[in-house]
């Protein structure tokens, strides 16, 4: 109806102006805005935030999400990255900040941010992901929210910063030192234990998001990056690392972050983030509102390396198509999976399931629950199920 | 070994350290000089905790920090510190760093272990007039100890 | 001198509280910020901007160029991609705009913006760089300036759209059709002709930049994406295609965006930014304060396809060493080169030079000089040098 | 041949293709109905554009439209409309569709014409009594028609 309105109104102008000089639009008949030092979103695009859930009593305590249903390709803008944050966003300034790195080394040392610019560093497009993304998976019914309210505590950002092995090379580890504890500058001070071989494999000290300096919600002036595994290890406002031989056991590796199994167990430094992918177009909070031609896409990632394959399956998981990966697959890192697909008006349930280079194969949502019961609470990457009706309303579905 | 980097850093000194490291292990090992006992803890916890955590630890707006009513098997299992924190050190550690979340950093030691000791006492992990400090809390048992599998590079 | 304040700062804290409590910094003593939205650079970044150069009785008239110096990695925040508007940033209401096909098509055609964004859509990194970048390079002293007012007519973003060749189906493309004319819907309605076998071939209707919808200044709601070519091609605020036979020898085809030679002859039609590279870390602005390691840091990028190898010189040309090129590395895109440096003091002279994959080198000055003259404007692609002082001191010059 | 694409392009009406239409061609393609004189042009150069391109053509803050004192081969070259710009037919293109930049789109097609003959004339091209219109336009030869080397796809 859209489409017929548009044609009216473009038969109308032109017998108005049949004889008069060239119709334009207002925006065409006066100068636009001027230049700005640093830009923003269209005007025409403010609902497209990152959705906030904090605590009445303790604001800066809570999430916000990627609003991954309006986004495309794998960027994320990094005023849309993810927030997970205990106690706010601290105003640091990077000239009084400083890296103390200490516990199990030869020399303790302390950096400064501008040392550290100078640096030999490294970039990376890489995926954090919060082990508590996804999390409305495990409820027993299906959330009906839009992707990125449900799976929206991921982002994609190009990092860049200084390896870790080149600081801990610097500071000479002891041979008993096998985890690094490693403390934020906020107002939490959140502490977590990371296994020393990560952080001398491929973790960085990020200093920069997408070309820019950190966002200060992304940790700036300086932020852990570990490739792949889960986002509260990320740890933001870095001021401290200390070397030890054992975990520290802070709230955030025993309350919190472990998977309690049905048998009572827990699992816990369960840091690795399994392959997931959802469809983000079309999904919940879309219409269909014509037969004919789609291109469905979403996005997957795996924590474990490149993803090798997405699957895609429009009739509730019986028969699966490969998608087209959008180049360049890069590991632990967002990945554009895309497939057309022609609707003829049938009710139809769409799925997608990541397979990562390791062979590891993302689960349907009853073989996650079978080998993790229903209270895991993190770890959900269970594969999305969206039920489109007749009249092309979509809603999310457990099959 | 050459260095990679260009070797600015600076030196830390004893006394920095001893400022900046506040990590406290299950074997005790970061803990402060000090003591505060239950009694002392509820207290405290009056003052600084009961606005976002309720009355004994159950009611706020914030996380539930005692009170079970059913255990980790049960549908939905109930996880408090009671039923499933492994270490005391841990209250200890991410209160003293943490909280409150409206004045972090504002007890002193003596009043992070009374509030410690509360806690436990709330969890019925030790009795009303226990009193806790660098010996006693780690020697503290929690319940959950032994209640979590290392998953590090296992594959399920 | 900076790093031996710092120790001493340190040591008047420890003794200060020796008895006391941990000592906190400020910001760990408070809840931070809360949550937004919509996030936005560190206040302790305000420096990092586009900077702008706009005429005093056309403020919309003008350009303004991304902060290559304040930059690491390959993307450009999309809030500092440059800008280059003849008319200002118009502000266009996206269910108003159409995007007109006609001319010699079978079938002239309108699009809505909602229509196109139901389309199949590819991502790509991508430059964008402006004919005009780099001019300063022609004149006949040395330009003493950031790199980013130098070369920062130049961003990288990851854009996302539907491929030209498949509106251009839809409307049906006529055998003699052999250039398309797009025009852009600002107040200066700028129209520039474009072969089609480019359009064919890789050009992008872009709907995203950066994960997001494009922003107003880079075209919002659609703009044409000609990967490789000069920036003035990418039509922004894209609202007609107009097939034909030959090209509109348009102004910004004709008495701009051509290069003038010593012949009094000009070159018209030179589409492809040929490769380029500049070394952004350490560059004019920058102070060496110490002798020891450095990392050498830099952009390189080619109209033509990928980079395939970027040398350094650290003795003003006489030899050269292979850079690392950070992956990915992606045809027509911004590629980070790294490689570390020793400095002890003495006089030098940086050099970087790239080489792309079909072959082409980046040329030295006096080479580009000899070839073209010196009254081209456009397409400045020459080596760049940095003297450094024994001072440590870093200017722009001509060898 | 099947669409790759939903097919969702909506047939455009010949009245749209004319509102909307406003490429200029070498040969004349695209010109309106119309005309007017260099004098005709002189009092719309007058009221339109002299605030920022100054008298005839000269010392305003915008471009240089006239006044070449050095030809392209001088060192520097003096790029203008009448030594560089190689058809006419660009001019009505881009005044019709760009200027006046403070209004634009605010001339009648004849306002349009005219002015394009002025700077013609400025430019020494045409007399001060010549007129344009959609016949003598793409008519008039350039100095420089000829001074342009097509480097498509050729490799220097
Ligand atoms: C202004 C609100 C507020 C106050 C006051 C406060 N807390 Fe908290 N507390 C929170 C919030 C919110 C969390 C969750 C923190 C997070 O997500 O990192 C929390 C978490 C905790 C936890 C971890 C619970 C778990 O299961 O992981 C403990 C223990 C705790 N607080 C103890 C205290 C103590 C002791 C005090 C007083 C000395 C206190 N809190 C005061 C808001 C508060
Ligand atoms: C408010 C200032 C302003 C006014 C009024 C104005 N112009 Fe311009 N004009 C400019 C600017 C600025 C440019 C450069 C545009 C660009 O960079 O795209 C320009 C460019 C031009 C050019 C192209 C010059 C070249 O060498 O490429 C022509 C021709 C021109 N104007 C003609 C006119 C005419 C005719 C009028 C009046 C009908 C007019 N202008 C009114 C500011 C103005
Ligand atoms: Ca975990
Ligand atoms: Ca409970
Ligand atoms: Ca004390
Ligand atoms: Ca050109
Ligand atoms: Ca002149
Ligand atoms: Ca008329
Ligand atoms: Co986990
Ligand atoms: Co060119």
């Amino acid at each position: 109806q859209g489409l017929i309105f548009t044609a009216a109104t473009w038969g109308a102008l032109s017998s108005q102006t049949a004889t008069a000089e060239l119709e334009r639009e207002s925006w065409t008949k006066q100068p636009g805005k001027p230049f700005s030092n640093y830009g923003a979103p269209s005007d025409y695009e403010k609902k497209v935030i990152r959705w906030i859930m904090a605590n009445d009593d303790a604001p800066g305590n809570g999430v916000s999400w990627t609003p991954l249903h309006e986004l495309e390709g794998i960027v994320t803008p990094s005023g849309l990255h993810f927030e997970r944050h205990h106690n706010g966003v601290p105003a640091i300034d990077p000239e009084r900040h400083r890296l103390l790195i200490h516990g199990l080394v030869k020399r303790p040392l302390t950096f400064s941010v501008s040392d550290l610019l100078q640096y030999p560093m490294q970039s990376r497009l890489c995926f954090i992901e919060c082990g508590g993304n996804s999390n409305a998976g495990w409820r027993s019914e299906p959330i009906q929210t839009q992707v990125g309210y449900f799976h929206g505590m991921a982002s994609c950002s190009e990092w860049t910063g200084v390896p870790l092995s080149v600081v801990l090379q610097e500071a000479g580890i002891k041979g008993r030192a096998k985890w690094i504890i490693a403390e934020g500058g906020d107002a939490s001070m959140m502490n977590i234990s990371l296994p020393l071989d990560k952080a001398l494999d491929d973790c960085l000290l990020a200093l920069y998001q997408n070309g820019e300096r950190l966002r200060a919600e992304n940790g700036y002036p300086l932020r852990l990056l570990v490739p792949g595994w889960e986002g509260v290890l990320n740890v933001k406002w870095l001021r401290r690392l200390h070397l030890a031989a054992k975990p520290v056991m802070a709230r955030n590796e025993t309350a919190k972050y472990t998977e309690l199994l049905p048998s009572g167990k827990a699992r816990q430094f369960s840091f690795v983030m399994e392959p997931k992918s959802v469809i983000t177009h079309p999904s919940f909070g879309h219409r269909l509102d014509r037969h004919g031609l789609y291109q469905i896409s979403g996005l997957a990632w795996s924590g474990r390396g490149k993803i090798a394959k997405v699957e895609v399956s429009a009739d509730g998981g019986k028969s699966w198509a490969e998608a087209e990966l959008q180049e360049p697959v890069l590991p632990q890192c967002f990945t554009r999976f895309r497939i057309p697909w022609r609707w003829q008006g049938q009710d139809v349930v769409l799925k997608s399931r990541a397979f990562d280079e390791t062979g590891a194969v993302q689960p349907e949502r009853s073989e996650l629950i079978a080998k993790r019961g229903r209270h895991g609470y993190f770890h959900y990457n269970a594969i999305v199920s969206w039920a489109i009706t007749e009249a092309g309303e979509i809603s999310h579905v457990y099959l | 070994e050459e260095l990679i980097g260009p070797g600015l850093g600076i030196q830390a000194s004893p006394a920095m350290l001893k400022q900046w490291n506040r990590d406290v292990f299950p074997d005790g090992a970061g803990l402060p000089s000090g003591q505060g006992s239950a009694r002392e803890g509820e207290v405290v916890y009056r003052a600084h905790c009961i606005g976002c955590h309720g009355p004994e630890g159950r009611g706020g707006s914030a996380e539930e920090l005692a009170g079970a009513e059913h255990s980790l098997i049960d549908d939905p299992p109930d996880k408090t510190i009671g039923t499933y924190w492994p270490y005391a050190t841990t209250l200890f550690d991410f209160t003293r760093r943490s909280m409150p979340l409206s004045n972090p950093g504002s007890l002193t030691d003596d009043q992070v272990y009374a509030v410690t000791a509360y806690l436990l006492y709330l969890n019925r992990i030790i009795g009303p007039d226990d009193e806790m400090n660098a010996q006693l809390l780690p020697a503290v048992v929690m319940p959950n100890q032994d209640g979590f599998i290392d998953n590090y590079r296992r594959d399920d």
